[in-house]
């Protein structure tokens, strides 16, 4: 996590903080960043970054998922054939629930880790200044590499404060 | 089949029952006889047969353990051992036995669980050697288990067994052939 | 009234729910604890000596035990429906309830779990249900539906319990800034370092809306398994293809009906009105007489198909047995509960009084127990040979270990409540910022 | 399994008890550590796991059976019917299994007992014991005859000889041997002396009659030899057409037998006679032209005419129709067989009946045909009940000082009015030499236990040349020592003239006696009468087919007469009285087995109760005191009153309240009134007041409902329609298992199958079923694996058709509770048994949920069997812990045996060569085992039948039990 200078303005306003980062990245400022107490679209959207690509974690483990669920029991089954109630060794059908609930087990379970790797565990706090929290009630825009200008720009858009940030 | 839960049953999945099945593989060590018993004597430097002792093996579930009368049988002659006092010593233990017409309480090596259909015959007949099973009984000195006589060893053979005669061995992996 | 001072004051109300518990809270923690402890003693018994302490016996192989069972995962079923499902249809009002019907779902999963094992000869021996390499080279019986169960409630419990943890994760930071002591600790950990950064919104986001995609399957997959235990059997009264949809609402049923009996409660005790609204309620009321329409429309096709059956068909014996044979008054009563009771709920006045409304909910949960009580034992103490019926009545012992399981789950939940936040606090923010600013739109 | 369980409580009890060594190796290993033991010196043909068999015989009953058991490591295992023996044929009934326990009874007398001062019992050697038996002997010879009197069991062997030997030797008269047999028919015996001057029983071939007419002799559960006669009715049966046996039941009751029959004539109580006497009217009648008359019955018109067939009919209770519907059978159906009376038809007029039925036996020509006299060896008749009465005053008159009672309990047999518990009490000493404790052991000075029958030599000839042998099968588990030898060396210390035998030990006695007999009959040129004698006793008896006297009996000139008479009418009975019915069952017979815990725990065929006496009453009776199942009833009759739980039971007439013999409310009941004539026991003829007791007492029922609810489920056939509905299966969803070298199937016939339950009580012995105990029953935890499904009809309230059907595990192709087990606890082998691996199940209890027969019994606690029962588990199968579920097994254990046999010789399995514990007792053979993989197979043929149906075949679980159904009778022209 690289901190670098530059500005941090706190808003009470999701509005206010959009206006901001919008006239910023207006005037080529675009390496911002937020910290919000809940996704306030109107931000997010300001920010313009674009969509998560989490997806290239969670498909492909629930496709593991199905997978493996065809193959425990297809594989155990005729690991050691054991006629039942006259049905046949491998009989799919009754392995239908096990294939459906690996595949929501195991895609979850990925689904998790790509979230805990991205987003949890100090993962993409990007170049957020480190020791500021914003969960509460207020929500903050950070300039990086901000100067005067981003200041101002934050100023008119009626930020409660502005400092820099070494 | 044991009722009370074992400590494995306390820790379900996968590690526990690892662990279960690992402990069941090690087979004990030899037990102490009430007498010094030596199977490398007999079976080894006398090359006695096993189902000389063991009678039954060949005809019945169990291979049976020798009455006293048939220790008796040779130990009315062999006394004593010339050169080495220490095995003379115990053979004054047995025949102070023979004398009182006292059994000898061996203590058990090899234990299955009551849940097991296991029959001697069945095997020896088949060409199972026995120290297939009981190893090398004539180079020991006390006998002791070698193999673990766990389900998982016993199957471990059926399946190599029945791998060379599928058709005719389709029973040897039916539960029924060994669990009553 | 500003943006920031409405987060504020969610914030407190929320943090107001943890504040020091008082006496009733006390009370209530120490009845259920000792209610749970008194159904494991009795439970204990069992395993000491055998299952004669229950009032089994052939042909009622299983009675309040695998009941319990059912009817707890039919609990758990609301929550991830409320959550998941409403998440994806973008229904707005499930914002303030949802986090106390996921807490409730999870804690009911942890009490339905516990009975398939209770109810073994062998309980030592539940862990042969999972399949693992072994010494034995045994595994287990995929053909058998008590397997899908394993897979179904299992698979249940940890994505509902990821669900619940990662949507928490935010507020647990939220009340990390502002919290001291073990708490702050605590909650450093349960927020999982998270911070608020845009970045970490942006894939949480996402991971959230996949977590909901998986869920909402799940939901309805984990009832039908359960209700293919006895779909998939031979039994007259078992051996039925309506029943997944049937199960699945029953289960909302009940599970709904549970989330308004706790919520009422709660929003008093711990003033919550602002957040959860009349409005938030008649919503759920809604749901519960959807379902419970689904429920006694399900009821009378069962009955109407078989009746036209010759009177010597068992299946059809079976349906008249339920209605007017040794247990039918159990019948007569769980219809009054689950079809008739809801409808009171078309009336605002029942609605918007709690005592009112806690007793038509509380009326639907003992409906829907009664409901699994009479499939699963009607059906089996009238199977196809008429020399084997006997009836099954269950002993004290039994009736321990259902209440204990009452008892098990409020003290989780009562735990859960003073730790877990029990609204969504940055879902709540989210919501303030766009009515802000559609206020803001009009005021323009 | 558990270590409780079984395995080690078994073995340890046994090590302690029978201290025998090389035992550890036979059983199951278990205990934490465990010692080999090994043989002092080995006994020959002993091999640990290997089963040794012996021929002997049983003593439960007169009938004497000849009995093959088989014993594991030196101990009795279980008992099965010597197939080479004429009268049991390898079928084994109820009690004659369960012996067994009685051996391993854990009350057993550990040695011989005095009674002290202080009334306890305390052990005595047996040289003490016997001095003082001795002593108190020689005292009351001293003080003249009839002192010293003896109650025996019937012995017709050494042992009788010896008890009379010595009672004569110390002065006392034939009378003072009170040979004690309840249920002995002495009317029968009565009726043949007078009639034909035959005192006997006449010996039966039921397999030539085809119709058999049974009046109260319950001749397929106790009456006189039930073994055989179900062996011989069976023969007939299973047939379709006019040659199948037929049988009528006439009695007040529906007894097991009479659900057989294919027609019950419901005379009221004592309306056998009037009954008997109208068809011998018919058939006499002139004006009836019947054919093939005897002539000196045809003789007896004139006074047979002089009765109305109006008033008979009255008086029997039935239409006169009926009467003569039966008659006209009789006299068309030729040979036939009229049996009776048996105890629940054995009145005052006993011996008039006995006369009349062999009148009509004489007059349709059955003698020499369906019965002979000459059979009855007659060496040991029975004492009368007027005997025993005698007996009793002389003891409460104080005449008698020692009171031996051998294999008998006069106090629990004889009626409670007869107060024989008093009288007992006024003699000086009263020896029991009982196994266990019984009544009589417990009024009893001394106690010399005697050995079981399964520890003792003996021999018994039921019948002319039929010797059976007794032999020991393993050493004696107790300080027991045998009757006969006690007696023996008791006569040895009185100063005798002459010693009674030449040696005490009873084997010197079989030789003395039996094996003379044996080995004169060997006696001639080239023969080897040593062999033959060691012959015998391998093969347990010696069996000469003696042609029975070919020519008829002459019938007495003017004896009839006495016979034709009513006597008058019965006096109406009064409000609330009604005829009180006892009847013996084949689970009980007399009760003199005791409590032993199968026959204990087995539940009543007809009725399903287990563990409790009943009362059987009628649905009108109930309504009529508003009582239902399990209400308490009060029965005060003349000779005493009980209280009893009704069972209310369509079965019975509603002028009849019926409770079974060998119970303690029976016996309160019992009237003290005789047959004149014959001086036997008037078990039938009287009355009690009847009352609700206002209190109730759950019956430990069996039954859920008795009704098939129109499902059909047991099928019937007629001449008519001779197929059974079969579902239609055409269509299946997936290919059926192959069974690649065996599939093992089975066939029950429901033709044959009389409800006797042996095969029941074979499955509890085979397979170390447990017995629960009345608490488990009333809750309804019967572990049984085969139980006898009884159905009173199709609907409540509507006809009275009673049917059997045996349920056990059916081993289906596609079995529902093989899909739903979790952990492959239960599948299906390749030989097409359903396997249950109780090691491998957790006890989710679904495959009984699911499964449609309600086969799988769950154990919801650990058995427990009290010392020394553990011996007689069966070593080849486990003894399931508590949380397993468990079934039938086809007897996998021996198939394994049977298929390891052939292996060893190198050969395919032979049809027959397994047979099911169930199949082999089966006295009707009804059970067919055997393999549906070979066309050829006996069992292949039998389930071929177009009378073969499946149980609930519709619900397409493929069973491999095919039933044959119940021919029901071609309506009478």
């Amino acid at each position: 996590m690289r901190t670098e200078p530059g500005v941090l303005a706190t808003f009470d306003e999701p509005a206010a903080a959009a206006r901001a980062i919008r006239s910023l990245r207006g005037r080529g400022i675009r390496d911002l960043h937020a910290g919000l107490p809940a996704p306030f679209p109107e931000v997010v959207a300001a920010l313009g970054k674009p969509r998560s690509a989490i997806d290239y974690a969670t498909m492909p483990g629930a496709l593991l998922g199905l997978v493996l669920g065809i193959l425990l029991p297809v594989l155990t089954s005729l690991s050691w054939p054991l006629v039942t109630g006259g049905k046949e060794i491998v009989s799919l059908p009754a392995f239908v629930v096990i294939i459906f609930e690996m595949t929501v087990l195991v895609g979850s379970i990925a689904n998790l880790v790509a979230v805990t790797v991205r987003s949890f565990l100090g993962g993409g706090t990007g170049a957020f200044p480190r020791g500021e929290h914003f969960n509460g009630d207020r929500l903050a825009v950070f300039a990086a590499g901000g100067g005067d200008e981003a200041e101002r720009v934050f100023r008119e858009a009626g930020a409660l404060e502005v400092r820099r940030v070494a | 089949m044991s009722c009370r839960p074992s400590i494995a049953s306390l820790l379900t999945g996968l590690a526990g029952a690892l662990a279960l099945a690992r402990c069941g593989e090690r087979p004990p060590p030899a037990p102490v006889q009430p007498i010094v018993f030596s199977h490398r004597i007999h079976a080894g430097l006398n090359a006695i047969g096993c189902t000389s002792c063991h009678a039954s093996a060949e005809h019945a579930p169990v291979a049976g353990i020798p009455s006293m009368d048939r220790c008796r049988g040779c130990h009315k002659f062999v006394k004593e051992d010339k050169d080495d006092p220490a095995i003379t010593a115990q053979i004054q233990a047995l025949l102070r036995y023979l004398d009182e017409d006292k059994p000898i309480e061996w203590v058990r090596v090899h234990r299955l669980p009551d849940l097991v259909y296991f029959t001697h015959e069945r095997h020896v007949r088949s060409g199972v050697q026995c120290s297939e099973c009981h190893g090398a009984v004539e180079k020991m000195e006390a006998a002791r288990q070698v193999a673990p006589l766990t389900m998982g060893w016993c199957l471990e053979c059926h399946r190599r067994k029945q791998a060379e005669r599928p058709l005719e061995r389709a029973h040897l992996t039916d539960c029924l052939t060994c669990h009553k | 009234m500003s943006t920031a001072s409405r987060f504020r004051s969610i914030e407190d109300t929320v943090r107001a729910t943890h504040g020091k518990p008082g006496a009733g809270y006390w009370v209530a923690l120490a009845v259920s604890a000792s209610v749970f402890a008194f159904g494991a003693w009795a439970y204990s018994l069992i395993v000491r000596s055998g299952l004669h302490w229950t009032g089994l016996r052939r042909p009622g192989m299983w009675g309040n035990l695998i009941t319990d069972f059912v009817f707890w995962v039919g609990i758990a079923h609301s929550g991830t429906l409320i959550s998941a499902i409403l998440f994806l249809f973008r229904a707005r009002f499930r914002t303030a309830v949802y986090r106390v019907s996921e807490m409730m779902t999870v804690f009911a999963v942890l009490t339905a779990g516990l009975y398939p094992v209770l109810h073994l000869g062998r309980p030592w021996f539940a862990y042969w249900l999972f399949p693992y390499p072994n010494e034995r080279a045994l595994w287990v019986n995929f053909r058998s539906p008590l397997i899908w169960d394993v897979f179904a409630v299992t698979t249940y419990l940890t994505v509902s319990s990821i669900f619940l943890v990662v949507g928490m994760a935010p507020d647990f930071a939220a009340l990390r800034d502002r919290a001291e002591g073990w708490r702050r600790r605590l909650y450093a950990l349960l927020s999982f370092g998270w911070r608020g950064t845009d970045e970490q919104w942006r894939h949480y986001t996402r991971a959230y809306l996949f977590f909901a995609a998986f869920a909402t399957p799940l939901v309805v997959s984990v009832h039908s398994v359960v209700s293919w235990d006895f779909a998939a059997s031979v039994l007259p009264g078992w051996h039925s293809t309506l029943f997944p949809p049937y199960f699945v609402a029953g289960a909302i049923l009940s599970g709904v009906a549970m989330v308004i009996t706790i919520l009422v409660p709660l929003r008093k005790a711990f003033h919550l009105e602002e957040l959860i609204t009349q409005r938030h309620v008649d919503m759920l009321c809604r749901l519960v007489i959807l379902t419970s329409t689904i429920i006694t429309y399900s009821y009378a096709t069962e009955i109407l198909l078989t009746l036209p059956q010759p009177a010597t068909d068992p299946e059809r014996s079976t349906f008249v047995y339920r209605m007017t044979g040794d247990y039918a008054p159990l019948f007569w009563l769980m219809v009054a509960c689950n079809c008739i009771g809801p409808l009171l709920l078309y009336w605002r006045k029942v609605r918007e009084t709690a005592a009112a409304l806690l007793a038509v909910c509380i009326a639907v949960n003992v409906g829907m127990w009664l409901e699994r009580f009479n499939i699963i034992v009607t059906s089996l103490a009238h199977d196809r040979l008429p020399f084997d019926w006997r009836t099954y009545v269950p002993r004290w012992v039994e009736w321990a270990i259902t209440f204990g399981a009452f008892g098990w789950f409020f003290m989780l939940f009562l735990v859960g409540l003073k730790i877990f936040p029990s609204v969504s606090i940055s879902e709540m923010k989210e919501e303030i910022a766009h009515e802000g600013a559609l206020e803001a739109g009009h005021a323009h | 399994m558990s270590d409780r369980a079984q395995g080690g409580l078994p073995r340890r009890t046994f090590l302690k008890i029978a201290g025998a060594a090389g035992l550890a190796a036979g059983c199951s290993p278990k205990a934490a550590t465990q010692k080999l033991v090994p043989l002092l010196v080995p006994p020959e043909d002993i091999v640990p796991g290997v089963p040794l068999y012996y021929r002997t015989v049983c003593r439960e009953c007169p009938a004497g059976c000849g009995v093959t058991a088989r014993t594991r490591e030196g101990r009795a295992v279980k008992l099965e019917g010597n197939p080479e023996e004429p009268i049991g044929r390898g079928a084994l009934c109820a009690r004659g299994q369960a012996a067994v326990q009685a051996l391993y009874h854990p009350d057993r007398f550990r040695g011989p007992m005095r009674r002290g001062a202080d009334g306890r019992l305390s052990p005595v050697g047996w040289d003490q014991a016997e001095d003082q038996l001795a002593q108190a002997i020689a005292a009351a010879r001293a003080r003249g005859p009839g002192r010293v009197r003896l109650v025996t069991r019937a012995e017709p062997g050494a042992a009788g000889d010896v008890q009379r030997a010595l009672l004569a030797a110390v002065g006392g008269r034939p009378a003072d041997r009170l040979v004690l047999e309840p249920l002995d028919p002495a009317p029968v015996r009565a009726a043949g002396a007078a009639l034909f001057g035959r005192p006997e029983i006449p010996a039966l071939d039921l397999a030539a009659a085809h119709t058999v007419v049974s009046f109260g002799a319950d001749f397929l559960e106790s009456w006189v030899s039930p073994v055989e006669y179900t062996r011989q009715f069976a023969a007939g049966r299973g047939r379709i057409g006019d040659d199948r046996t037929r049988l009528v039941w006439v009695g007040p009751r529906l007894s097991l037998t009479g659900v057989s029959a294919d027609r019950w004539l419901r005379v009221r109580s004592g309306g056998e006679l009037p009954l008997a006497l109208g068809l011998l009217r018919w058939v006499v009648d002139p004006g009836n032209a019947v054919a093939g008359l005897a002539p000196e019955v045809a003789a007896l018109a004139p006074a047979l005419l002089r009765l109305s067939p109006a008033d008979l009919a009255a008086r029997a209770g039935v239409a006169a129709a009926d009467i003569e519907g039966l008659a006209r059978e009789l006299a068309r159906r030729r040979p036939s067989a009229l049996l009776g009376p048996g105890p629940s038809s054995q009145g005052p007029d006993a011996t008039a009946l006995a006369a009349v039925l062999l009148l009509l036996d004489l007059a349709v020509g059955n003698f020499g045909r369906t019965m002979w006299y000459g059979l009855d060896p007659a060496e040991e008749v029975p004492s009368t009940a007027a005997e025993a009465a005698a007996l009793v005053e002389a003891m409460a008159a104080g005449q008698v000082d020692v009171l031996l009672a051998v294999n008998a309990d006069p106090l629990a047999a004889l009626p409670a009015a007869l107060k024989a518990g008093e009288a007992a009490a006024r003699v000086p000493l009263v020896v029991s030499f009982a196994l266990r404790p019984d009544a009589t052991a417990a009024r009893a000075h001394l106690i010399l236990p005697d050995h079981h029958t399964l520890e003792s030599f003996g021999d018994v000839s039921p019948r002319a040349g039929v010797l059976n042998l007794a032999q020991p099968v393993m050493t004696p588990l107790f300080d027991t020592r045998q009757a006969v030898q006690v007696l023996l060396e008791v006569a040895g210390r009185l100063q005798l003239p002459a010693p009674l035998a030449p040696s005490a030990d009873p084997y010197d006695l079989l030789q003395d006696r039996a094996g003379k007999r044996v080995q004169q009959a060997a006696a001639g040129p080239g023969a080897d009468p040593a062999a033959a004698w060691r012959e015998a006793l391998q093969r347990g008896g010696a069996w000469s087919d003696a042609a029975p006297a070919r020519r008829l009996p002459q019938l007495a000139r003017d004896a009839a007469a006495r016979f034709l008479a009513l006597g008058p009418a019965p006096a109406p009975a009064a409000a609330g009285e009604v005829d009180l019915v006892l009847f013996p069952t084949a689970l009980h017979g007399d009760g003199r087995s005791g409590e032993l815990p199968w026959l204990q725990e087995i539940p009543d065929t007809l009725t399903s109760v287990s563990w409790s006496p009943w009362a059987e009453i009628s649905p009108a009776t109930a309504g009529r005191l508003g009582v239902r199942s399990g209400d308490l009833l009060a029965l005060a009759g003349a000779a005493g009153r009980a209280e009893v739980p009704a069972y209310v039971f369509p079965g019975i007439r509603d002028d009849a309240v019926a409770v079974r013999l060998g119970s303690a409310e029976a016996r309160a009941l019992m009237p003290a009134g005789l047959d004149p004539v014959s001086g036997a026991r008037a078990y039938a003829g009287s009355r009690v007041a009847l009352s609700a007791a206002g209190r109730r007492e759950p019956l430990p029922l069996l039954e859920g409902s008795p009704y098939q609810h129109g499902r059909e489920i047991v099928q019937t056939v007629t001449a008519a329609a001779p197929a059974a509905r079969r579902a239609d299966l055409t269509h299946q969803m997936y290919p059926e298992p192959r069974h690649p070298d065996h599939r093992w199937a089975m066939a029950i016939d429901l033709d044959r199958c009389t409800g006797c339950e042996a095969c029941v009580v074979a499955c509890f012995a085979e397979n170390n079923v447990p017995v629960m105990g009345a608490e488990a029953a009333r809750m309804g935890r019967y572990m049984g694996w085969l139980r006898i499904e009884r159905y009173l009809g199709d609907e409540p309230g509507g006809a009275l058709d009673v049917q059997l059907l045996p349920m056990l595990c059916q081993q289906c192709t596609n079995a529902p509770c093989e899909t739903v087990c979790p952990v492959y606890a239960t599948y299906h082998t390749p030989e097409g048994l359903n396997a249950q691996v109780y090691n491998r199940c957790v006890g989710t209890r679904y495959c009984s949920n699911n499964c449609p027969y309600k086969v799988r019994t769950f154990n919801w606690r650990d058995p427990e069997f009290r010392a020394p029962l553990p011996m007689q588990l069966n070593p080849d199968v486990t003894v399931r812990s508590r949380g397993v579920m468990e079934k039938c097994t086809f007897c996998v254990q021996r198939i394994r045996y049977a298929e390891g046999q052939a292996r060893d010789e190198g050969r395919p399995v032979a049809d027959g060569e397994i047979v099911p514990a169930c199949a082999q007792t089966c006295p009707a053979q009804a059970i067919v085992f055997g393999d549906a993989n070979d066309p050829a197979s006996r069992l292949s043929r039998a389930a071929r039948a177009p009378r073969g149906f499946r149980a609930l075949e519709e619900v397409n679980t493929q069973p491999a039990i095919t039933y044959l159904a119940r021919v029901r009778r071609a309506e009478e022209p």
